[in-house]
């Protein structure tokens, strides 16, 4: 198992590498010149051309990689180059309040799209199956942007239940972590219901049945550790949708996170930035997926002796 | 125990440990009745607590109240002694300026000259803010309270380079002492409580402040980074801030309508503009230029864009300018076709508009659909703002739609934008007219304001015959406040004094 | 006989599907008396399986329905009681065994919680003495104790199939009904497993319905045989009458299709075609139109029940009129 | 149901013909499928025949400042945005351009990432294990991230959108491919083909995609309805449709600064946005449902 643990967290290094060069490579295409950028208006051609070889940026691009690459590995993220501020300080006060709202969306969306998604499955067919899945559709087709404001208008401004944006309290939290997780309820849903409707038909199901035990319990210690089993990798993915979903929901409830931080700084093709958003992206994408896989093998006893 | 039963506990356990302590804070504000803090929303994160570390209105914002200039604007934007007590002009080139006694850094540190020095020369090294005072060649200490300036030339508005935030000052001790601004320490109303990046900056009042008259008036300020137009106004609506000093035009009536909530407006010194590249067909061709100077309906534009907060723009400055002279334009579509006709464009022809943010894209929109009426195909092509400059520089664009806001003396705005000299640089039409550029140059080195106004007077004329723009409108700044708050000032840059700002 | 436990009579069972109404089993009689095993035997989709799962009234609905009949189990009437005192009888009166011991177990829960969830149901012990009863219930099927611990994937199939016996037999059911056990095992997995199923019933006194479409399993275990076809029982009687005194044309056509150890060059006769379709079923005998006896009325009528002893009876239009009839017995 | 068990064990020529048969079957069945599939074919109707409903230039794109922001009434069914343009014209022709853009995106992941997948699952070996860990830098990056990055890189237009959500769809549509080739490669009619000397690409085009088709085609109706939606969000961020082109996305970032007084305006572009999705997400579902036999 810890073997297994160590052998994917090797597996991280090849992704990463190739996901700052990817970045890299994109970054570059963007048109404009970065040291007039940092300089703006009225700036000499000298001053640019100076500032242009502080930053390296007349070298090749792989150059420019490769040095990039050596600072990282002896952990220094280099500074914004729109700010002057260390990336990994700024990385460090910001990552923390992205990950507390997608965690808390995530887990309102488990605990929506769960019991929904049992329901359904016990009812296929039913009106509550039908509503609940419709109900969870319209989650994902309604832009967040649009919900959010939305949500802002009716729960903070017409009734003062909690605060428009912002970061304080656990108030705070609930409406865009809200907004967020109605985007990834359809998908956990869905599949907590088509994998429940599998297992459901099972024949151990059937066993369990004839055994006396009550539906109550068919369903809730039979055949819901075994429906998990997908929804579980579902929601691992959509920790992925989430994160990026978080670009737009902290813009709208002002809620000071790396998704905007990022959008800001690709506006103002700020490298160091970029690169060190989207590495703590992906880094705790791959991480949660990782936590993910070593959950199965606390719901699925097949799967953990398969490791090694 | 099931299933539903664990996750329910797991869900309540994170929850519980991810806001706790956050939840303690929320309580704590609660409880503290007495409304002695403002609370300021910005509509994005200031960029650095350097002053001279960035070049945006929202920084400057905070270094106003953490720093001092030696001079600064008054809500008229007059020119009025801020750290300066006195001074004289030996020459034309040099400026002799001293400096108030006693006043103390926040670290109890007294301000010398060697620090006004020392900031000055920081200044202009500093990438952001270099191009400030690029007209002064040197600086020298005088003595302990007074410092000597020499600029290049004869710079008649040489004062109101001395108000701009990159010309704050700043302790030299600090700046060495390598803390790179993570705390810094001014000399102005307010001292740095913290930054916490993308959400808020908290400063706190300065009871040793050195100006007596200027006080800080509440015991916090509080910026707060509420990026989204609509979220700002409920903000001040539901009171989780006090004042928003970039209130979108749009709610204005929302403020107007609600008791609770007081709208302040005032004309600003922003011309909001439609630049031609005259180096690029058809735009080399004055008829054109003024065909189009004849077909932008401003007034559309002014309801569209702003909803009626601002003036048309008849001239390349706003009217309270010195020297200002309106142009000779008004929406004519039918001479818009005549001049296109004559300049041999009788169905028009196809062109781009380039520019950058949401309120410019709504201008592009109007500009576009009255263009379409005289036949001239226009697409819009939006960029961000850091590619929109590079861009610019490049001079890449036929069109582009910008405004610009200066300081109040007019050859701030003039020269970048009309001197052949600043062509790759703010000369967005590309202008190369030797005319002009001797007409700017007389301005600029005029001493005699009578002298200037005349020469001034010409110049906008002429450069509104040439039409190289069309100028949109001038807005007016709008701030929404509690009707509460006291101490709202405006100055045409926007909210002004902040540390007046009071319950 | 000591009485009878389980009591069927004219049982009809149908699913109705998108595609249709699946008469899958119509009106038969059933009885099965105390310590005595019946065999119920035919082709896949002869209606046997769904007629255990009436008895547990374990037929998922949607999309089945039971249409009638009376069922008794130790003189309960099962299809008038509340679904809560049904929970009772499954695995405490009436336990089942599956067909496929591969998928029978639920994969995440370990096999001695899966033995002690029935105990603990019908017995109202702790979670300590439940499973220390299903530990010895483990034993008793042969397996060491210390693996109950274990997780069904770590079994193999065999294993499996002996701790689906251990739930089964875990609160010493009146009838223990077994689908096929043996189908899904190897060969000489299968002779194992049978044994030890012979070898409890004894021991626990159990009456047994097996459900196979293997005739040498009914002749090692099986006291009565009833073999059924589209849904009715065409042939039912002692094992002796069916195997030495097989009346039905299918019954015979059964014993065709299998190899003959004693003579390999016998040539094996299956029955001809497949079963009729279950959506639409003809109106006369189901089996006519594979029948080799079959006559112009076989279409039309459906045949009525004729009695050669008070236990032998067969369903065929042959009897009626002549009761001497002999089946050419695959010569002819 | 020993008919039906028998009948999915046919060949695949003719299975293929009666399991679309048995889908369209089952989908019919499904009430909500129906009404996403009514609706959709609605929205196309409105694209198709946009201009007999209203008029480009007059209805969608030119100004009318004496019009400007009516509510919605007789003479405007859905009302006028802030340039008086009829928000009714604008939603139909923007019909157009969400579904184009939804599709043409899609179709770029779906080209690109199912060759990709395709080569690997039929592969397999080291071939499959360069293309998949190569695409799993691509999957690291959460998608509309990526998209973001990729329209900044590009410079917005509606070309760039497609592009970007195209390219950071790829490798979804990879290992949906991949999974599908894997399921398929190994029975017995591709061992057929393979014995009577077809070559490789021929048995990938001709056998192995055309019956791996069903999950594709779902996946595909799904992200047809992120695309949609990634392209609001992109609208939102400034990174959306030029004006004037009536983009559902770009109406509804543009207006909603006006949520407050004039809901209409966004109500309305965010309806079209939400009945699409959700018919396509509808549709997507009916389709899996019906073509999962175990969920009978």
């Amino acid at each position: 198992m810890i073997k297994y643990v160590i052998r994917r967290l090797m597996m991280l290094f090849p992704v990463m590498v190739g996901v700052i060069f990817l970045v890299f490579f994109i970054i570059s295409l963007t048109p404009g010149d970065v040291a007039t950028i940092i300089l703006g208006d009225g700036a000499t051609e000298e001053r640019i051309k100076d500032l242009r070889e502080e930053l390296g940026l007349d070298d090749p691009l792989i150059v420019q990689y490769g040095n990039y690459m050596i600072d990282l590995v002896q952990g220094d993220m280099g500074k914004s180059y729109s700010t002057g501020l260390s990336v990994a300080g700024e990385i460090k006060q910001r990552f923390p309040n992205t990950f507390k709202l997608t965690i808390t969306a995530i887990f309102l969306s488990v605990l929506i799209s769960i019991p929904i998604g049992v329901i359904s499955a016990t009812r296929q067919y039913s009106i509550f199956d039908n509503i609940g899945m419709i109900v969870a559709l319209i989650g994902i087709s309604m832009p967040s942007f649009w919900t959010g404001l939305i949500l802002i208008i009716l729960f903070s401004l017409k009734l003062g239940w909690f605060p428009s944006g912002g970061m304080k309290g656990i108030m705070s939290l609930i409406l865009p972590a809200f907004t967020l997780a109605i985007a990834s309820t359809a998908s956990i849903t869905r599949t907590t219901r088509s994998s429940m409707l599998e297992v459901i038909r099972q024949d151990y199901i059937t066993t369990a049945k004839a055994k006396g035990v009550s539906r109550r319990s068919v369903i809730n210690k039979h055949a819901l550790k075994n429906a998990l089993i997908p929804a579980v990798t579902v929601i691992g993915l959509e920790f992925g949708v989430l994160l990026g979903g978080a670009v737009l929901t902290e813009t709208v409830f002002s809620w000071p996170g790396i998704g905007r931080l990022m959008v800001e700084s690709i506006q103002r093709k700020d490298t160091p930035m970029v690169l060190g958003c989207v590495i703590v992206f992906a880094l705790s994408f791959s991480i949660v997926n990782l936590i993910i896989d070593i959950l199965y093998a606390f719901i699925d006893p097949r799967i953990k002796s398969n490791y090694s | 125990m099931d299933y539903k039963k664990k996750m329910t506990m797991l869900f309540a356990l994170v929850l519980m440990s991810l806001t706790l302590p956050v939840y303690a804070g929320g309580a704590q504000e609660e409880t503290e009745m007495a409304k002695d803090e403002v609370v300021v929303a910005l509509s994005a994160d200031i960029t650095s607590l350097d002053p001279q570390g960035h070049n945006d209105t929202k920084s400057e914002m905070v270094s106003f109240l953490l720093f001092n200039r030696l001079f600064r604007l008054n809500t008229d934007f007059e020119v009025v002694p801020d750290l300066a007590e006195s001074w004289e002009q030996p020459s034309d080139t040099e400026w002799v300026i001293k400096i108030k006694e006693g006043v103390k850094f926040h670290d109890g540190s007294e301000m010398t000259a060697e620090d006004v020095k020392f900031s000055m020369d920081r200044s202009k090294e500093a990438p952001k803010v270099q191009q400030v005072l690029s007209e002064v060649a040197s600086i020298e200490v005088v003595d302990k309270y007074t410092v000597k300036f020499t600029t290049n030339s004869a710079f008649a508005p040489f004062l109101y380079t001395l108000v701009h935030a990159g010309t704050s000052v700043i302790p030299k001790a600090y700046v060495e002492s390598g803390d790179e601004f993570a705390k810094p320490i001014g000399s102005g109303p307010y001292t740095f409580v913290e930054w916490i990046s993308g959400d808020q900056v908290v400063l706190k009042k300065n009871e040793a402040y050195f100006d007596k008259n200027n006080m800080g008036q509440s015991s916090t300020i509080t910026f707060k980074v509420i990026p989204e137009g609509t979220s700002r106004t409920i903000a001040l609506e539901t009171g989780e801030v006090d004042v928003v000093p970039e209130l979108p035009t749009i709610d204005m009536n929302v403020v107007k309508d609600n008791s609770d909530l007081a709208l302040y407006e005032k004309p600003s010194t922003r011309v909001d503009f439609f630049a031609m590249n005259t180096e690029k067909a058809p735009f080399d061709n004055v008829k054109v230029r003024q065909a189009l100077n004849y077909a932008i309906d401003k007034d559309a534009i002014i309801t569209v864009a702003i909803d009626g907060a601002g003036v048309k723009a008849e001239s390349v400055l706003a009217p309270s300018f010195l020297g200002y002279k309106a142009g000779p334009y008004s929406y004519n579509p039918a001479k818009a076709k005549e001049l296109l006709a004559a300049a041999g464009y009788p169905d028009g022809f196809e062109m781009e508009i380039m520019t950058s943010g949401d309120d410019r894209k709504k201008i592009a929109e109007v500009i576009q659909a009255s263009l379409m009426e005289v036949g001239i195909k226009a697409s819009i092509k939006m960029l961000e703002w850091g590619t929109f400059i590079d861009s610019v520089l490049r001079g890449d664009e036929e069109t582009l739609i910008l405004g610009w806001t200066s300081n109040p003396d007019p050859d701030a705005t003039l020269t970048p934008h009309w001197f052949s000299g600043n062509i790759g640089g703010m000369n967005f039409a590309r202008v190369n007219d030797p005319e002009m550029d001797r007409m700017l140059k007389e301005g600029r080195e005029e001493l005699d304001l009578g002298k200037r106004e005349v020469i001034y007077n010409k110049l906008h004329t002429y450069i509104m015959d040439k039409a190289p723009w069309v100028p949109l409108f001038v807005k007016n700044n709008i701030v929404g406040a509690n009707a509460a708050l006291k101490g709202v000032e405006l100055s045409p840059q926007g909210l002004w004094n902040l540390e007046k700002l009071h319950y | 006989m000591k009485g009878t436990v389980l009591k069927v009579e004219n049982l009809a069972v149908r699913y109705v599907t998108e595609d249709g109404i699946v008469q899958a089993v119509n009106g038969i009689d059933i009885s099965v008396e105390k310590g005595s095993t019946l065999g119920l035997v035919g082709e896949t989709g002869a209606g046997k399986t769904t007629t255990a799962l009436s008895v547990l009234r374990l037929i998922p609905d949607p999309p089945g329905e039971v249409v009638s009949g009376k069922i008794e189990l130790d003189g309960k009437a099962l299809m008038e009681l509340p679904e809560s005192k049904m929970e009772k009888i499954r695995g405490g009166l009436v336990s089942m065994i599956f067909q496929d011991p591969m998928t029978a177990l639920n994969p995440v829960l370990k096999v001695g919680d899966q033995i002690a969830e029935a105990i603990k149901i019908h017995q109202q012990l702790s979670q300590d003495k439940a499973l220390q009863k299903a530990r010895e219930m483990l034993e008793m099927v042969g397996i060491p104790g210390a693996r109950m611990n274990e997780y069904p994937h770590q079994f193999s199939g065999g294993m499996k199939q002996r701790v689906v016996i251990a739930i089964a037999l875990s609160c010493s059911p009146k009838l223990l009904i077994a689908d096929e056990p043996t189908t899904a095992l190897d060969v000489t997995i299968q002779a194992q497993v049978l044994e030890l199923m012979k070898e409890l019933k004894e021991k626990m006194d159990m009456a047994m319905i097996m459900i196979t479409h293997d005739l040498g399993v009914v002749a090692e275990v099986c006291d009565n045989v009833a073999i059924m076809y589209a849904g009715r029982i065409v042939e039912q009687g002692t094992l002796e009458e069916i195997f030495n005194n097989t009346k039905h044309p299918y019954t015979e056509g059964l014993f065709l299709s299998i190899p003959n150890i004693d003579d390999r060059k016998a040539e094996l006769k299956p029955i001809r075609g497949l079963m009729s379709d279950p959506f639409n079923l003809p109106p006369g005998c189901s089996f006519c139109d594979r029948c080799d006896y079959a006559m112009d009325k076989c279409a039309t009528e459906k045949p009525e029940k004729v009695h050669f002893s008070p236990d032998h009876f067969v369903e065929c239009h042959l009897y009626p009129d002549n009761k001497e009839f002999q089946l050419k017995g695959g010569k002819g | 149901m020993s008919d039906r068990t028998l009948s999915r064990k046919m060949i695949p020529a003719t299975k293929k013909r009666s399991q679309a048969l048995d889908v369209w079957k089952r989908l019919r069945k499904s009430n909500s499928a129906i009404a996403g599939l009514i609706l959709i074919f609605i929205f196309l109707c409105l694209a198709v025949f946009a201009p007999l409903i209203a008029d480009y230039e007059n209805d969608a794109l030119k100004m009318n400042i004496i019009e400007r922001l009516q509510s919605p009434g007789a003479d405007h069914w859905f009302g006028t945005d802030e340039m008086g343009r009829d928000i009714f014209a604008r939603i139909v022709y923007g019909t157009r351009i969400s579904l184009f853009v939804g599709v043409i995106s899609v179709s770029i992941a779906l080209t690109l990432g199912g060759t990709l997948g395709a080569i690997a699952g039929y592969y397999g070996g080291k071939i499959d294990n360069i293309i998949m860990r190569t695409l799993d830098v691509l999957l690291a990056i959460p998608t509309i991230l990526l998209a973001i990055t990729i329209v900044a890189a590009l410079g917005a237009s509606i070309l760039n959108l497609m592009i970007a959500v195209g390219i950071s769809n790829i490798p979804g549509f990879a290992r949906v491919v991949r999974a599908a080739v894997l399921s398929i490669k190994d029975q017995e009619f591709i061992e057929a083909a393979r014995a009577i000397g077809s070559r490789d690409h021929t048995i990938i085009l001709k056998h192995v995609l055309p019956n791996s088709m069903a999950p594709i085609i779902v996946f595909a109706t799904l992200k047809v309805a992120s695309a949609i939606m990634a392209t609001a969000s992109l609208s939102f961020i400034g990174l959306g449709i030029q004006p004037p082109t009536p983009e559902w996305g770009s109406m509804l970032a543009g207006g909603r600064a006006y949520i407050r007084d004039n809901m209409y305006i966004v109500l309305y572009p965010g309806l079209a946005i939400v009945l699409t999705v959700l018919s396509l997400n509808l549709i997507g579902d009916g389709l899996r449902d019906a073509l999962d036999p175990k969920l009978k």
